[in-house]
């Protein structure tokens, strides 16, 4: 197990590496630059910002000043004299995103340490009543294959998917902001406020496991030994709760991992639409932006949860399947 | 025992004894050649629900080859003075442009004024349409958006694009998807691991940033690109979504091939010396192609959304091409307090509510079908 | 005799404890196979037989190379197969083939009984698609199945019939040596000998070597030429058949053949049997010694605490290439 | 009143390549502390007809016509479920033919042995875990405590198949239905286990449906034996006159395929010649005729009905032939 | 984080802003936060944007309009009790025009002597090469700044009024240099550190969500200060905002979707007036056949300019024939030929392509908005149609596309241009042969001409003239397509007083206060139009009135 964890670890270093050198020449090489406006400014004080943030050195030199503790910088982050700081930036190795491009009042820690949290939170919301609809829909129709029950779940998951989560959220707020007034329209604080987002960025992931719970149940239900089950008399509850759901969840554990992941990402237009000043916009605003290292954070940040996410669905896998080992090799 | 053998096979050296051949010939003809393939279709066939669903869908994807056919309205000339209008149920009428006299020919600059861009093949229909129906149009049964374009047509033209769309992420969802996720779960120790961090990346990389740089450089040879190799911004498109959209199926297959890949059965084809490849398309694959399935009915809409997604953005298709997910971006703004324009949203719902629900019936049926112990089933 | 064609020399396969690996590796081991040596010659059956649970199909499970041996050495004509890659088993795959003891979980759900016996011909690329075919057809013949069944799943079979699916499959690949893991614990005896005639035909026919692991003695008495008697990870006993059943030397053995139930009810009413005491021990904590010392009904007449102390060697006793491990005096 | 009395039951499944008639027109009865052995070709439909009596047959494509199954009197057959549940695992278990599929490989041991005495017995989980290590101990598995902690791919062969039994033995049910429960055991812990059934039988008074392939297991439990063909029944009777006296060209013909420890064993096994039905595409007449030695013309258009043999105590057999067997035999 | 009480009042920013450093900021959203917390040299007339005394109580300038001398307020306060003195504006002035700051605004101040060598020369390290005691700006004594100009620059006391040239406290940035060494430039703009001199100071900021003012007690005006907590908001979202205001959420947002503009055009809290910007296209003029100025005009003959004004944006805006949009005193626009499109199907026959023949396929280039593509699609329907040319879209993200105009690799390119202040310059300036702002490859020896004697002259009328006739060239010559000018966008609560909608949309909180009930009645008993129409505020010079605006956005 902890020779597992330690080859997870430099794999994970790796990886990160790639991603990190990859994004970091991607993004620069994309046109535009975090300073370009509409309205342009003389050559002279554009090279200053370029100066400045140390974009006119050559690519390899500022992703080893990005990434290192290294000195690279005679002048320190922003330019020396007296109108400018001394020390040098520390590098993301020494756990220093730097100053966001974009927010330049906030460094990139700032900024995902205020955000993180309250994506987060509306994340766990999100997959905890996608997860408690969409598992025991997907157990419901599955164990009531082909009656009404299961048409109508179906029918409701299939809405869930199909329907951009912007429009619904749209109707919801007509309907229980603006006609029912159960819920605050938009804002980020107290419970009240956590319930429609959270529902709308949950539905699509609970159409989602909705669907492969199902299959996953289907399949694990058409297995001999639930024979042997139902032959002990176990009611069909336990049947299906003991006997055939931790094989039947095997697909929507390998789809968590994404999903998570997603369901972070993917509250950019929940977030848009609530106001909810959470870290999804920031995967795509960072970028449109050209906000370098604020993008380079969330995409750091994104990473190390995929990642880790993926960890912990292969430990889940080892857990439910005691066939499947751990990879030592 | 008897050996009417008449020729002996060069390759099999044992008499088994037993039948003689003429009689298992005879049984051979008798009962039908299946393989799990044909034995699915059949079982496809006989789900009633599923056959519908596939007929829908069939019907749906003609009914958007042939748009250009239709006796609908242009689904890109602006009439901004008609403005948003509700749906009404009109019977048609005889303008083929707004400013074409009735009594003029219908000139191929009429035709270029009303559908902008054409390809060939379109063309032809457009023709054909012309001739068939003249300048007789459908009314505007489902309203019209912002710009006063009929919403029908725009629907129908724009499923277009959606259903390309989706064939891409499909195409590459089972190409890529699966044969990786299954080989990596198969292979195992460090190809698996290898093969996932590989995924990992790919996941982590800001695809916004794929897109954008792919775009620019589309951009900048574009001389090059579009007029020798075809590769319009469009195609780069259906590249990226192909590009994201295996990753998490080849998750899912990964997963699944893990728990599947200790089965005895899979032990016995190693021991009669079945290669890696054989046993992935012949044993894996079939046993995972349920889920494979199920999670490709679902992968198809949130690509179609992801598309949309990105022409917000900007990224994605250009106007005057509409894809469903440019509808449902334009029709953002159609909920509000203030007034409800519910017929973009409504009719694009339920558009897209029904091929998928079609798709999900199909799905299930598909995932019946593939399961032999699922046999009989009605 | 003709030099053995499958070598096996102090074969031992341990599995770690505790469940894989999520308690920090394993350095508790089950030693499920211990020590195991035979020699498998052309033409000849030999019989495994043993206590449940004693290794047999770990044994053979590893001749196939579906585990890594972990030790010891597995010879086919003098190649050794237990360093081999997937890539280089290759070339033994069609020699050397196995038929599964769990005849179900052995055949892919999704596959038709047909693509199930046809995929070893392809594989090996046998014959044309037809001729395949009407192979498949033939050796469902041959174990009693009706060729019409091609196109059946095998979950539409009963116990027996599986059973005899996994042996056509083994079959189709001719190879020379079979490792039969309770190949007919599931048929009926009619069946059951037309199987067992089968393979002997077979066997005269082209020489085949079986490993042939089975608990009916009877069974053992029909195919073996000679018979290996396991306990707990170890071979207690060699002989070839005649000495074995008529001179049982081994303790174990000669409990296991009194414990052999006569079709005669009336017979079978009156058979003594040598009742072994004690409990069954396990692989996990074997007793020291003789493992078989804390049941051994004829301890007693060893003296000392030789058999809990000492291991035996496998040795030569009574007559012939009669061997044991026991520290009883011949 | 017997505790078992399944009469014309019939099983059936559709299937694309036409109707299997598994199980057809079963009828038997079965008293307490009686065991009955279930003997017959491979693929005759024992283990069906074991379904059958528990409700357990695969539907779709299976469909159960006809017929009442009754345990003391009550119909398994017209059971509602919840009914059907209390019955299950608690007076009448099951012990299947094949151990390793009809183990859930993704659970331990232990939660798979527990459950039912939680649920038949109320017992705790402790209680029920030592409860279940007693059973693994008395069915011969070595440590048991250990063993339960471990998962069914961990396990022989024969241990899975001794973890059935077990579960099976666990509630102590009035019916046992046991199908095939020692193949993968070697003799001395089968003897061990027959033992352990018929004590069960002895202190509970549980009826046992004996299937089985080694008749010499028969032998040694069965009271009365049922000789089933291609989906019925072709012979009944108490054990000891059957086996010594077939009735039926096909008993007679197993009989002699049984391979013995004396004789001579390089002569070929008998076998009965011909192939197996094929259940989907029965002939008219009886079944077997096509490989009986006996078969008049008759035999192939008109189905024997299993009557009882006259002069023959309680023994029945399905054959137009019966009395030129007997001639035959006594010669 | 904490929850915070309900502000007093609340406005929609429409994004967060990028700093709250003056030095550095640049846009409108930003400018709207400053001029709460911070106060320049000079302040604003809400209504006329003329400049009163801020910081400085008084100023005067030399006869030859070069040198401006400021006298400092004695009881202007920072929010940390210290007095504003002259020397807190030559530190800001002189942090603002070293290039180490990097301000992108520093060009604003360059109509001082020597400022702009100041910023322009620098070393390798970027340090510039001159001293500051090179720059025309000097203190005498703490309470008078004198500043001495290169040129008379007639508009540089409304300059004091801008964003960029607020003070910043050196205090401030000194005590976080010096306590965190290695952030301090993000640290001293901490809610806890900044120093504001204005009538508000900030209280609280999250990213993305809000910023607190609070009454900043300090300000000399404070008494006159009614509000004490407004929040700003970041809501980017057009339907969100709405939602928010619709609920009270917020008391000021400050755009609506043209989808409901109609629905708002009913309503008292939605009175749009013209703006100082102007829409319009920018045409390659350094690719054939762009360069031929007849195509050119027949491209702008066809716009169907009050087809866009009216059935797209909805809200008033006017059609632009020139590029200089209304409001400007005492300035008449020059305008380019309306739509004519008969001489443009002849400007086009005449540049050798009859019908469009042979023209090549003209692609319009405009970042993605919804806007701008239904903009792009009409005119694309108009020129396929009526000039026969097949036209194409391209949208752009918004950096690409900037990159795509700046390298001018387009044909027709969407843009707009916002005046930072009120003078016909603003606009002007920026087609100068080689300005930065150009992009259309365009330049004219005359048009240089006009603009540079424009610049040195000093008498108004003069001066405006020239710069007409500079617009005169421009219209004839059409490297630009002018389409529409803007208007302000603003939805406010009607009991908002001292709020008056004006041609730069800007506000200022300072003035903001609740109108009670008596009041409200008041300003409603007002209304001319319609029962819940409010009259106008007023209109400054040139202004339509806005019964004019609806008149126009009622077709
Ligand atoms: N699901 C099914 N679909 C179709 N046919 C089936 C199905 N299950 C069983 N059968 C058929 O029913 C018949 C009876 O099967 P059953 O399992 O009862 O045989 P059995 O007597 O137990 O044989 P064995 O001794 O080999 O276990 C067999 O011929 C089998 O092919
Ligand atoms: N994958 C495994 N992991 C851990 N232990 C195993 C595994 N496979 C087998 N064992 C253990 O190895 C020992 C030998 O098992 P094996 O299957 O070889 O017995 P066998 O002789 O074939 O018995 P049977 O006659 O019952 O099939 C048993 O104690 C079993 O629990
Ligand atoms: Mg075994
Ligand atoms: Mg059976």
């Amino acid at each position: 197990m902890t020779r597992f964890l330690l080859r997870r670890l430099l794999w994970f270093a790796i990886t990160m590496f790639v991603v990190m050198s990859v994004s970091f020449v991607l993004m620069r090489s994309v046109k535009g630059g975090p300073f370009d406006q509409d309205r342009n400014v003389e050559p002279a004080i554009e090279q200053n910002l370029k100066k400045k943030y140390h974009l006119d050195w050559p690519m390899w030199k500022q992703f080893l000043h990005y990434v290192g503790p290294l000195n690279l910088d005679e002048r320190g982050p922003f330019g020396e004299g007296e109108h400018s700081g001394e020390k040098t930036f520390g590098g993301v190795l020494s756990g220093d995103f730097g100053p966001s491009f974009r927010y330049r009042d906030y460094t990139v820690n700032d900024i995902i340490g205020q955000s993180l949290p309250i994506s987060a939170l509306l994340g766990i919301v999100a997959m905890m009543w996608a997860l408690a609809l969409g598992i025991s829909t997907g157990i419901a129709s599955a164990l009531r294959r082909g009656s009404g029950l299961d048409l109508a779940m179906r029918l409701a998951a299939t809405g869930g998917i199909a329907l951009p989560n912007f429009v619904i959220a749209g109707f919801l707020i007509i309907c229980f902001v603006f006609l029912i007034p159960l819920f605050p329209v938009a804002g980020w604080g107290s419970i009240r406020t956590m319930i429609l987002p959270g529902f709308c960025l949950g539905l699509v992931f609970a159409a989602y496991i909705s669907r492969l719970t199902r299959t996953g149940m289907l399949e694990a239900l058409s297995q001999e030994h639930i024979r042997t089950a139902h032959a002990k008399g176990l009611s069909p509850r336990t049947v299906v709760m003991r006997h055939a759901l931790k094989g039947g969840l095997l697909p929507v554990v390998s789809y968590l991992g994404p999903a998570t992941a997603g369901i972070l990402t993917g509250s950019l237009v929940i977030e848009r639409i609530f106001f909810i000043p959470g870290t999804g916009s920031h995967f795509v605003n960072s970028a449109i932006n050209r906000d370098y290292t604020l993008a380079m954070g969330v995409t750091i940040l994104y990473t190390v949860l995929v990642y880790s996410l993926n960890l912990v669905v292969d430990l889940i896998y080892t857990l439910l399947d005691p066939r499947i080992e751990l990879e030592d090799e | 025992m008897s050996s009417s053998q008449p020729k002996k096979n060069s390759d099999t050296r044992w008499d088994l004894g037993g039948g003689d051949l003429d009689r298992l010939l005879a049984e051979a003809k008798a009962s039908k050649g299946e393989s799990l393939w044909n034995d699915s279709w059949r079982r496809l066939k006989i789900n009633r629900p599923a056959w519908w669903s596939l007929r829908f869908l069939g019907l749906f994807a003609l009914m958007s080859v042939l748009a250009p056919l239709l006796p609908l309205r242009s689904p890109v000339v602006v009439n901004t003075a008609l403005g948003a209008q509700a749906p009404s149920l009109t019977w048609g009428d005889h303008e083929f442009l707004n400013d074409v006299p009735t009594e003029d020919e219908i000139t191929e600059r009429h035709i270029q004024d009303s559908y902008w861009e054409l390809s060939g093949l379109d063309q032809l229909l457009v023709h054909a349409r012309v001739g068939v129906f003249s300048r007789w149009q459908t009314g505007h049964w489902l309203g019209t958006d912002h710009l006063g374009r009929d919403l029908l047509s725009r629907l129908i033209w724009g499923s277009r694009t959606s259903i390309l769309v989706a064939l891409a992420a499909t195409f590459c969802s089972l190409l890529i998807g699966v044969v990786y996720g299954a080989f990596s779960g198969l292979a195992g120790g460090r190809v698996d691991n290898l093969m996932m961090r590989v995924v990992d990346v790919l996941y982590s990389i800001p695809f916004i940033f794929v897109v954008i740089f792919l775009i620019t450089l589309i951009g900048d040879y574009r001389m090059l690109l579009e007029e020798k190799m075809g590769l319009d911004r469009e195609k780069v498109f259906y590249l990226v979504i192909g590009a994201i959209y295996w990753l998490t199926m080849a998750r899912v297959v990964r997963g699944q091939v893990l728990s599947l890949k200790n089965s005895e059965f899979i032990e016995a084809s190693r021991v009669l010396g079945a290669s890696t490849t054989r046993i992935l398309f012949q044993h894996i694959v079939p046993n995972v192609l349920s889920i494979v399935v199920v999670y490709l009915t679902l992968t198809i809409p949130s690509v179609m959304l992801f598309e949309a997604f990105l022409s917000f953005l900007g990224l994605g298709i250009e106007p005057p091409k509409v894809s469903w997910g440019t509808i449902a971006v334009e029709a953002t703004s159609a909920i509000n307090p203030l007034r409800l324009f519910w017929w973009m949203v409504v009719f694009l719902a339920m558009a897209m509510g029904s091929a998928l629900l079609a798709l999900n019936i199909l799905g299930d049926g598909l995932r019946d079908a593939l399961d032999p112990r699922m046999r009989g089933k009605d | 005799m003709s030099s053995p064609i499958l070598e096996v020399r102090d074969l031992c396969k341990y599995f770690p404890m505790g469940k894989s690996g999520w308690r920090g590796g394993g350095q508790d081991w089950l030693k499920a196979v211990d020590g195991v040596s035979f020699d498998l010659h052309p033409g000849q059956t030999l019989g495994l037989v043993g206590e449940s649970g004693c290794g047999k199909s770990t044994c053979a499970r590893t001749i196939v190379g579906l585990y890594p041996p972990t030790s010891g050495t597995i010879r086919f004509k003098g190649n050794d197969l237990g360093s081999l890659s997937p890539r280089g088993w290759a070339p033994y795959r069609r020699k050397i083939q196995m038929i599964f003891q769990d005849p179900f979980a052995s055949l892919d759900p999704r596959q038709t009984v047909g693509s199930i016996l046809t995929e070893p011909m392809a594989i090996h690329k046998l014959g044309k698609p037809r001729d395949r075919r009407l192979r498949s057809m033939q050796l469902l013949e041959a174990v009693g199945l009706n060729p019409r069944h091609l196109y059946r799943y095998p979950h539409e079979f009963s116990g027996g019939q599986r059973q005899r699916i996994g042996i056509a499959r083994a079959l189709a690949l001719e190879p020379e040596v079979i490792i039969c893991d309770e190949p007919v614990s599931a048929l009926d005896v009619s069946i059951q000998a037309q199987v067992i005639n089968l393979l002997g035909e077979l066997q005269e026919q082209f020489n085949l070597a079986y490993l042939f692991i089975a608990h009916d003695l009877a069974v053992v008495r029909h195919i073996c030429q000679q018979v290996a008697v396991m306990y707990l990870g170890r071979v207690v006993e060699v002989a070839d058949r005649d000495t074995l059943f008529a001179n049982p030397s081994h303790p174990y053995t000669r409990s296991l053949l009194s414990a052999v139930p006569h079709v005669d009810p009336e017979v079978e009413s009156v058979r003594q049997r040598i009742v072994l005491r004690g409990d069954v021990p396990s692989p996990l904590d074997p007793p020291s010694g003789c493992t078989f010392h804390p049941r051994c009904p004829e301890q007693d007449q060893v003296q000392g605490d030789r058999c809990s102390v000492e291991v035996p060697l496998l040795q030569s006793c009574g007559s012939g290439d009669q061997q044991r491990t026991c520290h009883l005096d011949t | 009143m017997a505790l078992l009395d399944v009469n014309d039951l019939r099983v059936r499944f559709e299937t694309h390549h036409g109707t299997v008639r598994a199980v057809d027109g079963v009828s038997f009865s079965l008293d307490e502390g009686e065991t009955l052995g279930l003997v017959g070709e491979s693929g005759s439909g024992k283990s069906v007809t074991n379904l059958g009596i528990m409700g357990l047959v695969p539907s779709p494509p299976g469909v159960v016509e006809a017929g009442h199954v009754l345990l003391e009197g009550r119909d398994l057959v017209q059971m509602s479920d919840a009914q059907l549940r209390g019955v299950r695992g608690n007076e009448v278990s099951m012990i299947f033919q094949d151990p390793m599929t009809s183990l859930n490989p993704l659970l331990t041991i232990e939660r798979q042995l527990t459950e039912v005495l939680e649920l038949h017995r109320n017992m705790t989980r402790a209680e029920a875990r030592r409860a279940a290590a007693k059973g693994l101990d008395e069915v011969g598995i070595p440590e048991p405590e250990r063993r339960l902690d471990q998962y069914p791919h961990e396990l022989s062969g024969g241990m899975r198949q001794r973890v059935m039994i077990a579960m099976g033995l666990l509630c102590e049910p009035k019916l046992l239905l046991a199908d095939e429960p020692t193949t993968a055991l070697d003799v001395t812990i089968q003897a061990q286990i027959l033992e352990l059934m018929k004590d069960l039988q002895e202190r509970r008074g549980t009826a046992i449906i004996l299937v089985t392939h080694d008749l010499g297991v028969v032998a040694g439990m069965a009271d009365r034996v049922h000789v089933m063909y291609a989906g019925r029944l072709v012979e009944t009777g108490p054990i000891g006159p059957l086996f010594k006296d077939p009735r039926h060209p096909y008993t007679r013909g197993l009989l002699q395929s049984v391979p013995r420890l004396t004789g001579d064993p390089d002569v070929a096994l008998d076998s009965i010649p011909g192939q197996p039905p094929d259940l989907a595409a029965l002939p008219p007449g009886c079944s077997f005729a096509p490989r009986c030695g006996f078969a008049k013309p008759t035999c192939e258009l008109d189905r024997p009905a299993l009557d009882l043999i006259p002069s023959q105590d309680s023994r029945s057999s399905a054959c137009f032939e019966t009395e030129n067997l007997l001639g035959e035999s006594d010669q | 984080g904490a929850r915070l009480k309900p502000a007093d009042f609340t406005f929609n920013n429409g994004t967060e802003v990028s700093t709250l450093d003056p030095a550095t900021v640049t846009g409108v959203p930003e400018g709207r936060v400053l001029r709460a917390i911070f106060e320049g040299l000079v302040i604003k007339d809400p209504l006329t944007l003329a400049p009163e005394p801020g910081m400085a109580e008084s100023w005067e300038v030399s006869e030859d309009g070069l040198t401006y001398t400021f006298h400092m307020r004695e009881d202007a306060r920072w929010s940390d009790g210290h007095p504003v003195t002259s020397e807190d504006f030559y530190y800001s002035f002189e942090r603002f025009l070293n290039p180490g700051t990097a301000a992108y605004y520093a060009y604003q101040l360059w109509y001082v002597r020597g400022a702009q060598a100041y910023t322009k020369e620098v070393n390798e390290n970027g340090e510039p090469l001159n001293d500051f005691s090179t720059v025309g700006i000097r203190t005498e004594g703490p309470s008078t700044l004198v500043i001495e100009l290169e040129a008379p620059t007639p508009f540089f006391v409304d300059l004091m009024g801008f964003y960029p040239l607020f003070p910043v406290s050196r205090r401030n940035i000194e005590s976080a240099q010096k306590e965190w060494p290695d952030s301090w430039e993000i640290r001293w703009l901490r809610p806890e550190n900044i120093i504001t001199n204005g009538p508000y100071r900030v209280d609280y900021r999250r990213v993305n969500d809000r910023i607190r003012l609070v009454k900043n007690e300090t300000y000399w005006d404070a008494d006159n200060v009614a509000l004490n907590t407004i929040d700003v908001l970041a809501i980017e979202q057009d339907a969100t905002m709405l939602n928010v205001y619709l609920t009270g959420g917020a008391d000021l947002i400050d755009r609506v979707n043209t989808n409901v503009v109609r629905e708002m055009m009913e309503r008292e809290d939605f009175t749009p007036v013209p703006y100082l910007g102007t829409y319009f296209y920018r045409v390659n003029t350094t690719k054939p056949p762009y360069d031929d100025v007849r195509v050119r005009e027949a491209l702008s003959l066809t716009i169907p300019r009050a087809q866009i004004a009216t059935d797209i944006m909805k809200m008033g805006q006017v059609p632009a024939y020139g590029l200089v949009p209304p409001g400007m005193p005492g300035y008449a626009s020059a305008e380019c030929r309306k739509e004519d499109t008969e001489r443009a199907r002849a400007l086009l026959a005449e540049a050798g392509f009859p019908e469009g023949k042979d023209f090549p396929p003209i692609e319009i280039h405009y970042n993605t908005s919804e806007a701008h593509a239904q903009i792009a699609q009409v005119i694309a329907l108009a020129w396929q149609r009526d000039l026969g040319i097949r036209a194409k879209l391209r949208n752009e993200e918004w950096k690409v596309y900037l990159d795509t105009q700046n390298t001018l690799r387009f044909d027709v390119s969407r843009s707009a241009w916002i005046g930072d202040y009120v003078d016909p310059n603003t606009f002007s300036d920026m087609f100068v042969t080689g300005g930065e702002n150009n992009k259309t490859g365009w330049g004219h020896p005359e048009y240089d001409r006009l603009i540079a004697a424009a610049a040195a002259t000093v008498d108004v009328e003069q001066r405006l003239e020239q710069l007409r006739q500079a617009e005169a060239l421009l219209m004839e010559e059409l490297p630009i397509l002018p389409i529409y000018f803007y208007v302000t966008q603003n939805v406010v609560a009607p009991r908002l007083g001292g709020y008056y909608e004006n041609i730069q949309d800007e506000h200022f909180p300072k003035h903001w206060y609740w109108m009670d009930d008596d009041e409200l009645a008041a300003k409603r008993a007002t209304y001319t139009h319609g029962k819940n129409l409010v009259d106008p505020h007023g209109p400054a010079a040139g202004m339509y009135s806005p019964a004019e605006m609806r008149r126009r956005a009622q077709r």
